[in-house]
């Protein structure tokens, strides 16, 4: 399941859901990203996130699909907020339920390393230096790649 | 053609969207970069480095020799940063 | 921290506690797992996890000690439980937080591969078969070793 | 010297731990074995395969060659399966 959405979430529930009434799953990952204090140095009030409405949805569905398509998976999980966020805000959550430990961390990280570079969001800082747009970072590059198949 | 502007690129251009008409000479999306340019000082500071820029064309990601038509919807943008 | 009991837990609670009130951490990754009703062909009635009281704390703490001493994490959490579950119940909750994805995900999953093979527990399936203990995985073994550290 | 049964381990032998004052003799975790497989035949059934046997002393994984006093507790059980 794909949410984009502006309201917070609640962890516990989400991850719950990808459990709830199978009891073909053995194990679930999340990992969940959270606005920090620090970054770069300066201490941030804010983080606004933009993102191109339509195009996220789409991008994130995509992501989605080719995690089930990798993994044997029973559910997936990717919910991503956008709009203004203060430090120890929840900014994004993935999950992956399945059968088996491995493809649950697996896909859960996949996901998470394919939506930094491919879903399309912006982060804004508000700092005492006033605003500053986040670059891309080279690591998240290099997170995407790994999980990149290799042609024949 | 309907262009789209995020981030940065918005700000330094000043519209987040815009309708616009580019000459049936703009076929690809770096034609339309190039014309872009020409429409002031605000296009020019956006697409200095075209190295940062990234480019969607009906929300797909794109590379810069993708074809655009006139029923299409364009972005632009900085290197998304999700997560 | 660790915890061994044989009481249920509130998974999001439990997670929502690495994070809470420290704006430095950027990343949570959990991984939780849960009494599968299908194994080995047979459906499975219950399962009774046996523990090694004293040693079992001893081992976790250990774990816990060396993911600390691998990477910059803000806090870890390993919860086990022992006793009768049954189907769809948790069994175990591992989870780490830090700045950084990278060391969340993988401290998160060291966690649960040396637990498999280093903490003293034992699973009593029981089926329209009669009871039958787990035998323990190569697989684990397997995933225990990725986490070696290579010697000079 | 206190020694403890896991799982089928303790299963076999009938009880999950006991006190027992093996000789002098019986100096490492092997000594041990040998000593309590001539015990009985439950023993004998849950040290049949010592290769899916394991061993602790005072509460740490050891090998077979591991030494035992008097004073140890010492743990028998088969691979752990936790998690």
């Amino acid at each position: 399941m794909i949410r984009v959405q502006r309201e917070d979430f609640d962890y516990g529930k989400e991850v719950a859901a990808l459990s709830d009434g199978n009891t073909g799953v053995g194990g679930v990952c999340a990992f969940s990203g959270l606005v920090r204090e620090m970054a770069a140095g300066s201490e941030i009030k804010s983080m606004t996130l933009e993102h191109y409405p339509g195009m996220t949805e789409k991008a994130l569905a995509e992501i989605e699909a080719e995690a089930l398509r990798r993994w044997p998976l029973e559910k997936t999980l990717i919910i991503h907020r956008y709009g203004r966020l203060e430090p120890g805000d929840q900014i994004v959550l993935v999950a992956a339920s399945s059968a088996h430990r491995d493809a649950a961390f697996d896909a859960c990280r996949f996901l998470i390393d394919w939506l930094k570079t491919k879903a399309p969001f912006w982060k804004l800082e508000e700092s005492d230096q006033g605003g500053q747009w986040v670059d891309a970072k080279d690591s998240d590059n290099t997170a995407h790649d790994r999980w990149l198949e290799k042609k024949d | 053609m309907k262009i789209l502007y995020f981030s940065w690129v918005r700000d330094r251009i000043g519209v987040g969207s815009e309708e616009l008409n580019p000459p049936e000479s703009v076929t690809n999306v770096e034609g339309l970069v190039d014309w872009l340019k020409a429409r002031g000082e605000g296009y020019q500071k956006a697409f200095d480095d075209v190295t940062i820029i990234r480019a969607a064309v009906n929300q797909e990601h794109v590379k810069f020799n993708h074809i655009v038509g006139q029923n299409d919807e364009i972005a632009f943008f900085p290197p998304v940063t999700g997560g």
